[in-house]
């Protein structure tokens, strides 16, 4: 199940709803992320310019949940997942908010592990969303990072 | 017609989201549209001048300069997803 | 936090508890272990013998805790952890029943799924817990894995 | 004294969780102690002889059969671990 929502989730509810739709799974993985305190690099690139007040989420209606189906696909054709789901918020949030969480239901544990890890490294650079933080002084767009690419070369081999 | 839509930064620096258009006879690649567009419009050729790469979608799929286009498409621009 | 109990366990409450001590988190990873259901072997080593019925978890009090604290300690020497939470029950389990629960915390995914993965691939053959799984007519003790002293050599190098 | 503790399949098998012995003064490694239990007795040795190895813990440490005993230390025997 995929969901793109403004609104925050709650972990404990998807938990719930995977573990009664999975079946005789033994085990289900979990990954949150959460919106971290930052600080806005300056002109000079130094890092003052003022912790990280909010941060906008934006994304492409339509492609977003068509790139996740695609994703979970993708994963669902290498590990035997009995069950999936995916949020992912956006709009404004602030540090310490929920942004997305990705559980992955199994019979055995790296299955879980390793599907919920594929999931997470794909959804970073193959799902149009996009990230602009703001202090009180200044905003940005946040830059792809290099270990984010980095990532997904675990799984092309 | 094709309809063009612009996200994130590119959105930001072309000041606005998106556009129709209708089709030239001789348009028939993503490149093709790419050059239409930068000649038509200063900004959109810095876009590509810049630091980061832009990125094309057709019909919600990432494609890049090859891709065909046809009437009725879905092409958006948008600088390199940073989801999660 | 380290607990071995005989209650279930409530994720939402484990994963609130660690969102709030991790401070600025970016990523949280819970793996919640369920037990199974599987057939028993008949005396030829067939899987005739009725499915599972109850899975008791026998353990060495004293030194569950101290291996499970060591594995977090080696976890923590080798991750930037900011939190962690290990829950394992014992006694008499159902089919469905949640058996085992961790939870790792960190500023970046990676690290929080490896210490996951890391800490349940040792807690599987390094703390002393061992299982037996009994149905209507027979009982057995269930043998270590080859897969699981297997999936520590991950870790090894 | 020292205390020696049985789990599991060890357990059921010798039929007793738990007793303490005097350490007698020519034992003085788990070898030593493994081999005085199996002459003790004929299901002690059977522990070795079966298709699984037996493991030991001195004082809560997992040990091999050159960890040297002292009084008053808590020697364990079980099966491999399962758990998770």
């Amino acid at each position: 199940m995929i969901t793109v929502q403004q609104a925050d989730f709650d972990l404990a509810a998807e938990y719930k709803g995977l573990r009664e739709d999975a079946g005789d799974a033994g085990a289900i993985v979990t990954f949150t992320g959460l919106v971290r305190e930052f600080y806005m690099p300056d002109a000079d690139g130094a890092l003052t310019g003022g912790s990280t007040q909010t941060l906008y989420l934006e994304h492409y209606p339509g492609m977003t949940e068509k790139s996740l189906q695609d994703i979970v696909a993708q994963a669902e054709s290498r590990w035997p997942l009995l069950g999936t789901r995916i949020i992912h918020r956006i709009g404004k949030l602030h540090p310490g908010d929920q942004i997305v969480m990705v559980a992955t239901a199994s019979s055995h544990r790296h299955a879980a592990f390793e599907a919920a890890e594929f999931i997470m490294d794909y959804l970073k650079s193959h799902a149009p969303f996009w990230k602009k933080q703001s202090s009180a002084t200044s905003s940005d767009w946040i830059s792809s990072r290099s270990s984010d690419s980095e990532a997904l070369k675990r799984w092309q081999d | 017609m094709i309809k063009i839509l612009y996200f994130a930064s590119v959105r930001e620096r072309l000041n606005k989201s998106e556009e129709t258009m209708e089709l030239p006879a001789d348009i028939n690649t993503v490149a093709q549209l790419v050059a239409l567009l930068a000649a038509k419009n200063p900004e959109f050729r810095q876009l590509n001048e810049g630091g980061q790469p832009l990125l094309v979608s057709v019909n919600q799929t990432v494609a890049d300069g090859s891709a065909s286009l046809a009437a009725n498409d879905e092409v958006a621009f948008f600088p390199p997803m940073t989801g999660g």
